[in-house]
């Protein structure tokens, strides 16, 4: 494997809630251009790991760093005009909007007319293209004038997807894309983050609970555990790591299933 | 989703609104016997009468509109709404009797003065959200309403008996001039609605929208959405200000019962009569609220308030949507499905 | 042997939104089932269906033979339901003893209960005067299911036992969990398969808020086509 | 210990600046105007407690926010003072009054009844509706008839202030008696029992779906039956209990008056709860219009009845000694004297403004704090406030406590007017600006926040004593003669300013929580 650039460096990130350490001492590193899952037990600190990379979270210590600069402290508005992009676990969506308004704010953000109060906004051309591209590609073209809390849950999350596609990030983060999405369109969308991240060499960072899909699609794994980095490697070290079997499967999977 | 349809056809119902309300005075003039010349020579009497009750609607009006802006369009319920229109107000009748400036100077100062009050209540809004900020506006608006009550200064406010006597220009005084009058609150109104319009539709405005409906998600798009809210507040601001300073000019006494927490209630009321988040709601409210309350109080007499105050709880109860925003739901509903019935047609071959 | 709860044919919605659209299933009593499926595919929302949380517009839900849909909740509770909710929902600002005190129905609950639940959760017993936010997330697992516990409910719904424990506190909670099943028949929801099927008999599937599959644990083990397509590899 | 000080850093700065801004405005006062004003602070802080207690225990529980707390907090001066001034009036009003709430009571018995009726839900909502209002129509038709000793607003020497000037002197009018005249006494009781039992039914009717399941308890009987007792009792020995109240010592007379008031903030209440809020609990907008106009309604209502003037409550006699060794200088002598005034540091405090109210709003602080901390209900209340869905799931029923809740918040404002009724008089408007001190209050020490109400109240209670005092000794301004004196509007701009501050800095308030 060429080495690669890294992109997001977390140094001893921490975070505690009370008492409780939900991230504790994580230094990651992050190359650029790669699809990086992390994974571990629901409650391993996987999400509140993701809230401190994005800055909705502020870590009681430790740093973040994106391309060599600091990012605590950053006003989390700032997050995807330096290139940063996440969606969320539970759907976060404007449900009221229709999905073409849901997707066009996510793409407006990267215009610089945000204050013309007089323009019409259907006449903001690039903005539309971009809007009407995202739309396509998530697959939600039939339905982008309906509201999208008639939706259904899959295509629900394709919308968040097409939220973060559409000010077209340089990183991901995806936490949990597929979360409860019906098993048949699971694999659509896993191919569809896989091109967004080949084609325009994009940093993702996933979020998952589906071992088989992540194993399939990452380039490198980094196992949680108790708010812990339990491992790291690639698909291959990490299925054959002995300690992960017995920590996060807790001696109970059988891998091969 | 290019629209290509021409200002006149998507704005039908306000041009049409203007239209009538433009005719409105020669036609109730002819009731009377009047012909249109008299009217415009402002003689008739029923006209002028319904001229200023249309007058009162319309300063109304413009400032349900801007209540509908912050709460209905951007999410913040503020309940210190009335102090901008109760300093325009005091202003325009202080600088005009104690200070004697001169009128255009006068407009300049307290379109300054919303402007400034704008970024005085937006001096919280980074940090306070939902129903403590309501109570932040409640409190910064309550002192503004003791001052005004409070008999240090008397001589500049009239203290609770209100400011009487200001020096309106000739030539819009509602006295002699009514018809003008009428004409230049009407054409404001009509004017910001249409701003207001155009607003919702421009990013800033979709942006205020996306606020509303989840703050959130709102920043993690990349906004900052204090500089929105305070944008709106500030558009906001200067529209009630303006309701305000027609107010001072139109009415004999200001009274300080406009600084007071029931005025922004009164808003609030119009807005969820007509419909929160609508704007044209606001207009419809704001006629609904006067003409009921007017109709009531002459027919009834003082107890009308009670009765008034009973069928607002009731409709509110039982039209959640109001007036505007149920008959939009009515449309969405049968546009929605047309669209599920093409939506199974297409599916089926 | 008689079904302490049947489910039949469901509709919830949580506020507008329609979650569960057609669930049907039984529950034989002195027994544990688990409610199987992906994350959002509604076994949460069908717990508290039953409990009456989530408002059932149609369908029956029978609780011993008596029909509890439309019921408030805190009746359908009384008549001998435990929750252990899937955040563990343990009250921050009561200590240990009052998250259990709480529980009471009648006077003295706890007091007569008391060596059972110390029995199953030892360190419970420890930590007694603890506010509930100071425990680890284990110990508000065991303070959870013990809440539930202090009541003599026939019934037991469990969401999510082994989430976000470590191995070591798992075991323990299963070997909990079968334990009291001795004494009340048990509903559990449970991402982690090879927990429940180690622990329950029966299971039902969940999908896309409709149940698609149920029956026993051993055959559904035994069928890897069924278990990759509603659950993915476990 | 450690994180919890950093935790609170922010907050525990602001209150030292606030103290030392506090002490600075001291150092500019003689030692006596600082203690009086002090003493005064504490004095305001209380009453305004008992409100925003009152308010943070519904919002934390209920997520209402009770806009008519100020109202009520009025209502409960008005009531107190009318069973302490006019006892007639209130044994009069007391019979009607219960026997309605009997007939309400019964609402268990007519849920099980109407749960058996099988209506068209249409028909169902119409023949409610017609109920309801038959019941309210007979209800107008008996009162009216119903004879109620009461002043008379159009006649100076019949007014509230005549009887309050009156009894401030010493000399008791009693008025007339009224007897039944329009109506037979039988017929006036049978006619309000019944008319409050229909309109009462028709209510049930109308919410049938929620009492379904209600099981049959005889406890659910003895409130009715209870207070039906007292009614008849009431009317009954109308005139015997009016005579021995008349002849009662005021001391005792106001202890009634206060216990009455809490009672009628408790009633009262229940039965906005019940009635007006429940069916609005997913709809914070039209709760907020719905608290506000009935705050209005209030101020209408007292004014029609008591009239608009300001009028006095005088104090019982414990607090208004004056022969003897008064003002007191130790508490033998204060004791044994009644003395209205005592001095401390050479100065002359009053008894019941400044000592007495501020060790009564200690003792609420305290027995709320136990009630909160140490009580089953408590407990569910603690609970209720972070997770209500689990607290039902435990087989609570959490509704009740609500009502419980709002009751209880309710009482301790009208508890909060008649306490303060005899220190301020008594005016309609009143409770609008003690709301607005207790919004205040619980901005700044944390809207949901039982210790954060007590310590914002005190504050606001303190900021105001000391600008109110600085505008009658004024502030010598630095390097020049002028002297600056804040005019009274300053008093309620001042404590605004510091809400502005603290929510700035501290976007919860002092002790709220943090997100």
């Amino acid at each position: 494997m060429t080495v690669r650039e890294t992109i997001i460096e977390t140094q001893n990130l921490t975070k505690y809630f009370g008492a409780l350490a939900a991230v504790d001492d994580v230094s990651l590193k992050i190359e650029a251009g790669t699809l990086h899952a992390i994974i571990g037990p629901n409650g391993a600190g996987k999400t509140t790991f993701f809230n401190l990379l994005s800055g909705n979270l502020k870590p009681t210590s430790g740093k973040v760093f994106y391309k060599g600069t600091d990012l605590t402290g950053k006003p989390i508005h700032r997050m995807i005009h330096l290139g940063i992009g996440r969606s969320f676990q539970i759907t976060n969506i404007f449900p009221n909007l229709t999905v073409h308004e849901n997707i066009r704010l996510a793409s407006q953000a990267m215009e610089d007319n945000n204050f013309h109060f007089l323009m019409d906004t259907a006449k903001m051309d690039r903005c539309e293209e971009r809007t009407a591209e995202v739309i396509e590609r998530v697959g939600l073209k039939s339905q982008s004038l309906l509201p999208a809390r008639v939706l259904s849950h899959g295509d629900q999350r394709k919308l968040e997807l097409g939220m973060i596609l559409a000010p077209d990030p340089e990183v991901l983060l995806l936490d949990e894309p597929t979360a409860g999405m019906a098993t048949d369109q699971v694999p659509e969308l896993i191919a569809l983050i896989q091109e967004v991240q080949r084609s325009g060499t994009k940093t993702v960072i996933l979020v998952e609970h589906n071992m088989n899909v992540v194993m399939s699609v990452s380039d490198k794994i980094t196992v949680m555990h108790q708010g812990k980095v339990l491992a790291e490697g690639t698909s291959a070290d990490i299925a054959a790591n002995h300690e992960v079997q017995t920590a996060y499967l807790g001696g109970l999977y059988d891998l091969k299933l | 989703m290019k629209n290509n349809s021409s200002f006149l056809t998507k704005n039908r119902g306000i041009l049409i609104f203007f239209a009538v309300m433009l005719l409105a005075p020669f036609l109730i003039g002819l009731f009377e016997g009047s012909t249109p010349l008299m009217i415009w020579g402002n003689q008739g009497s029923l006209s002028k009468f319904i001229e200023g009750l249309g007058i009162e609607i319309f300063i109304l009006a413009l400032f349900a509109l801007s209540f509908d802006l912050l709460f209905g369009i951007t999410g913040l319920l503020s309940f210190g709404h009335a102090m901008f229109f109760a300093v325009a107000a005091y202003l325009t009748g202080i600088a005009l009797k104690t200070l004697t400036m001169p009128f255009w100077g006068v407009v300049l100062l307290v379109l300054l003065a919303a402007i400034v009050q704008a970024l005085l209540f937006s001096l919280v809004l980074p940090r306070v959200k939902g129903i403590t900020f309501t109570l932040v506006s409640l409190g910064l608006a309550s002192v503004f309403h003791i001052i005004v009550m409070s008999s240090d200064m008397i001589n500049l406010t009239g203290a609770d008996v209100g400011l009487q006597g200001v020096p309106v220009p000739a030539f819009i005084s509602p006295v002699i001039e009514r018809l003008r009058f009428y004409v230049i609150a009407l054409t404001l109104l009509v004017v910001t609605y249409l701003f207001y319009r155009r607003f919702v539709a421009s990013p800033t405005g979709r942006v205020c929208v996306a606020i509303r409906e989840n703050e959130d998600r709102a920043k993690m798009l990349g906004y900052n959405t204090t500089i929105f809210k305070i944008v709106a507040m500030i558009i906001s601001s200067l529209t009630a200000s303006t309701a305000g300073m027609l107010h001072a000019l139109y009415q004999p006494i200001i009274s300080p019962a406009v600084a007071d927490l029931a005025f922004t209630v009164t808003a609030l009321l119009i807005v969820l009569i007509g419909g929160v988040g609508t704007l044209s709601g606001a207009i419809v409210g704001a006629f609904a609220f006067r003409l009921l309350d007017f109709s009531l109080r002459r027919f009834i007499g003082e107890s009308a308030s009670f009765i008034t105050g009973a069928i607002y709880v009731i409709f509110v109860l039982f039209v959640p949507y109001g007036i505007v925003g149920t008959m939009r739901m009515r449309q969405l509903r049968t546009k929605q499905g047309w669209q599920q019935l093409l939506g199974m047609l297409k599916s089926k071959n | 042997m008689s079904n302490i709860l049947e489910v039949k044919n469901i509709h919830s919605f949580i506020n507008q939104f329609h979650i569960l659209q057609d669930v049907d299933f039984v529950v034989p009593k002195g027994s544990i089932t688990a409610l199987l499926g992906r994350n959002g595919a509604g076994k949460t929302t069908t717990l508290k269906s039953i409990l009456g949380l989530a408002s059932v517009r149609e369908g029956k839900v029978i609780f011993e033979g008596r029909e509890v849909q439309g019921m408030p909740p805190f009746e359908i509770a009384a008549l001998g339901i435990g929750f252990v909710p899937e955040h563990r929902a343990i009250f921050r600002d009561l200590s240990v003893e009052e998250n259990l005190k709480i529980a009471e129905r009648n006077k003295g609950d706890l007091d007569r209960k008391r060596t059972f639940i110390f029995d199953l959760f030892p360190d419970l017993k420890k930590f007694l005067n603890l506010r509930g936010t100071e425990l680890s997330g284990g110990q508000q697992q065991m303070l959870a299911i013990a809440r539930a516990l202090v009541a003599d409910n026939s019934l037991l719904l469990i969401d999510e036992p082994s989430e976000g424990l470590a191995p070591v506190i798992i075991e323990h909670m299963i070997d909990a969990i079968r334990q009291l099943s001795e004494q009340s028949t048990v509903v559990l929801v449970e991402q982690n398969f090879l927990v429940a099927s180690k622990l329950a008999k029966y299971f039902v599937i969940i999908e896309e808020g409709k149940s698609v599959a149920s029956g026993l644990m051993k055959d559904l083990e035994a069928d890897k086509a069924m278990i990759h397509r509603y659950l993915g590899a476990a | 210990m450690k994180t919890n000080l950093r935790k609170n850093s922010k907050a525990i700065i602001i209150l030292v600046i606030i103290a030392a801004f506090l002490f600075v405005a001291a150092r500019g006062m003689s030692g006596r105007d600082v203690l009086i004003t002090v003493l005064r602070g504490f004095s305001t802080g209380s009453v305004t407690f008992l409100v925003a207690a009152g308010f943070s225990l519904i919002f934390g529980l209920l997520d209402v926010l009770n806009l008519a707390q100020g109202t009520l907090y009025m209502i409960g001066a008005y009531v107190g003072w009318t069973v302490y001034v006019r006892p007639d009036t209130f044994i009069d009003v007391l019979t009607p009054v219960l026997l309605i709430l009997a007939g309400f009571s019964l609402s268990a018995l007519w849920g099980r009844l109407a749960s058996r009726i099988q209506l068209a839900p249409k028909a169902r909502k119409i023949i409610s509706w017609l109920l309801i209002l038959a019941g309210f129509g007979l209800l107008a038709l008996v009162l009216t008839s119903y004879p109620i000793a009461i002043w008379n607003l159009n006649n100076y020497s019949e007014s509230p202030i005549t009887y309050s000037y009156m009894a401030d002197q010493g000399l008791r009018i009693i008025p007339a008696e009224v007897t039944f005249e329009k109506i037979s006494p039988f017929l006036a009781i049978l006619g309000l029992l019944v008319s409050s039992a229909i309109s009462a039914f028709g209510i049930a009717l109308l919410n049938r779906d929620e009492s379904k399941s209600q099981a049959i308890n005889w406890r659910r009987y003895l409130a009715p039956a209870i207070l039906l007792l007292i009614g008849v009792l009431a009317a009954v020995f109308n005139a015997q209990i009016t005579g021995w109240m008349f002849a009662m010592s005021t001391n005792w007379l106001f202890v009634i008056a206060i216990l009455i008031a809490i009672l009628s903030g408790v009633g009262l209440g229940s039965l906005m709860e019940t009635t007006l809020i429940r069916p609005l609990y997913n709809r914070p907008i039209y709760q907020l219009m719905l608290t506000l106009g009935l705050g209005t309604i209030g101020v209408q209502i007292v004014q029609a009845v008591w009239g608009r003037p300001e009028f006095v409550w005088p104090k019982p006699e414990f607090f208004t000694g004056t022969g003897g060794a008064c003002p007191a200088t130790n508490l033998a002598d204060l004791l044994e004297y009644n003395c209205s005034t005592v001095f401390l540091l050479g100065g002359r405090v009053r008894v019941y403004d400044e000592i007495f109210i501020p060790i009564v709003g200690i003792i609420v602080l305290i027995v709320v704090w136990i009630l909160l901390k140490r009580s089953r209900i408590g407990m569910i209340i603690r609970a209720g406030v972070q997770d209500r869905q689990m607290v039902e799931a435990l087989g609570i029923n959490v509704r009740r406590v609500f009502t419980l809740v709002f009751a209880l918040g309710v009482g301790l404002a009208t508890f909060g007017g008649a306490l303060a009724a005899p220190s301020t008089g008594l005016t309609p408007v009143m409770g609008e600006r003690l709301l607005l001190s207790a919004l205040i209050a619980l901005a700044i020490g944390g809207l949901t926040s039982f210790p954060g109400a007590a310590l914002g109240s005190l504050l606001v209670g303190l900021i105001q004593q000391f600008m109110i005092k600085y505008g009658q000794i004024g502030i010598p301004l630095p390097f020049t003669d002028a002297v600056f004196k804040p005019s009274p509007p300053l008093v309620p701009a001042s404590t605004v300013l510091l809400m502005v501050i603290v929510l700035l800095i501290l976007p919860g308030g002092l002790l709220g929580s943090k997100e």
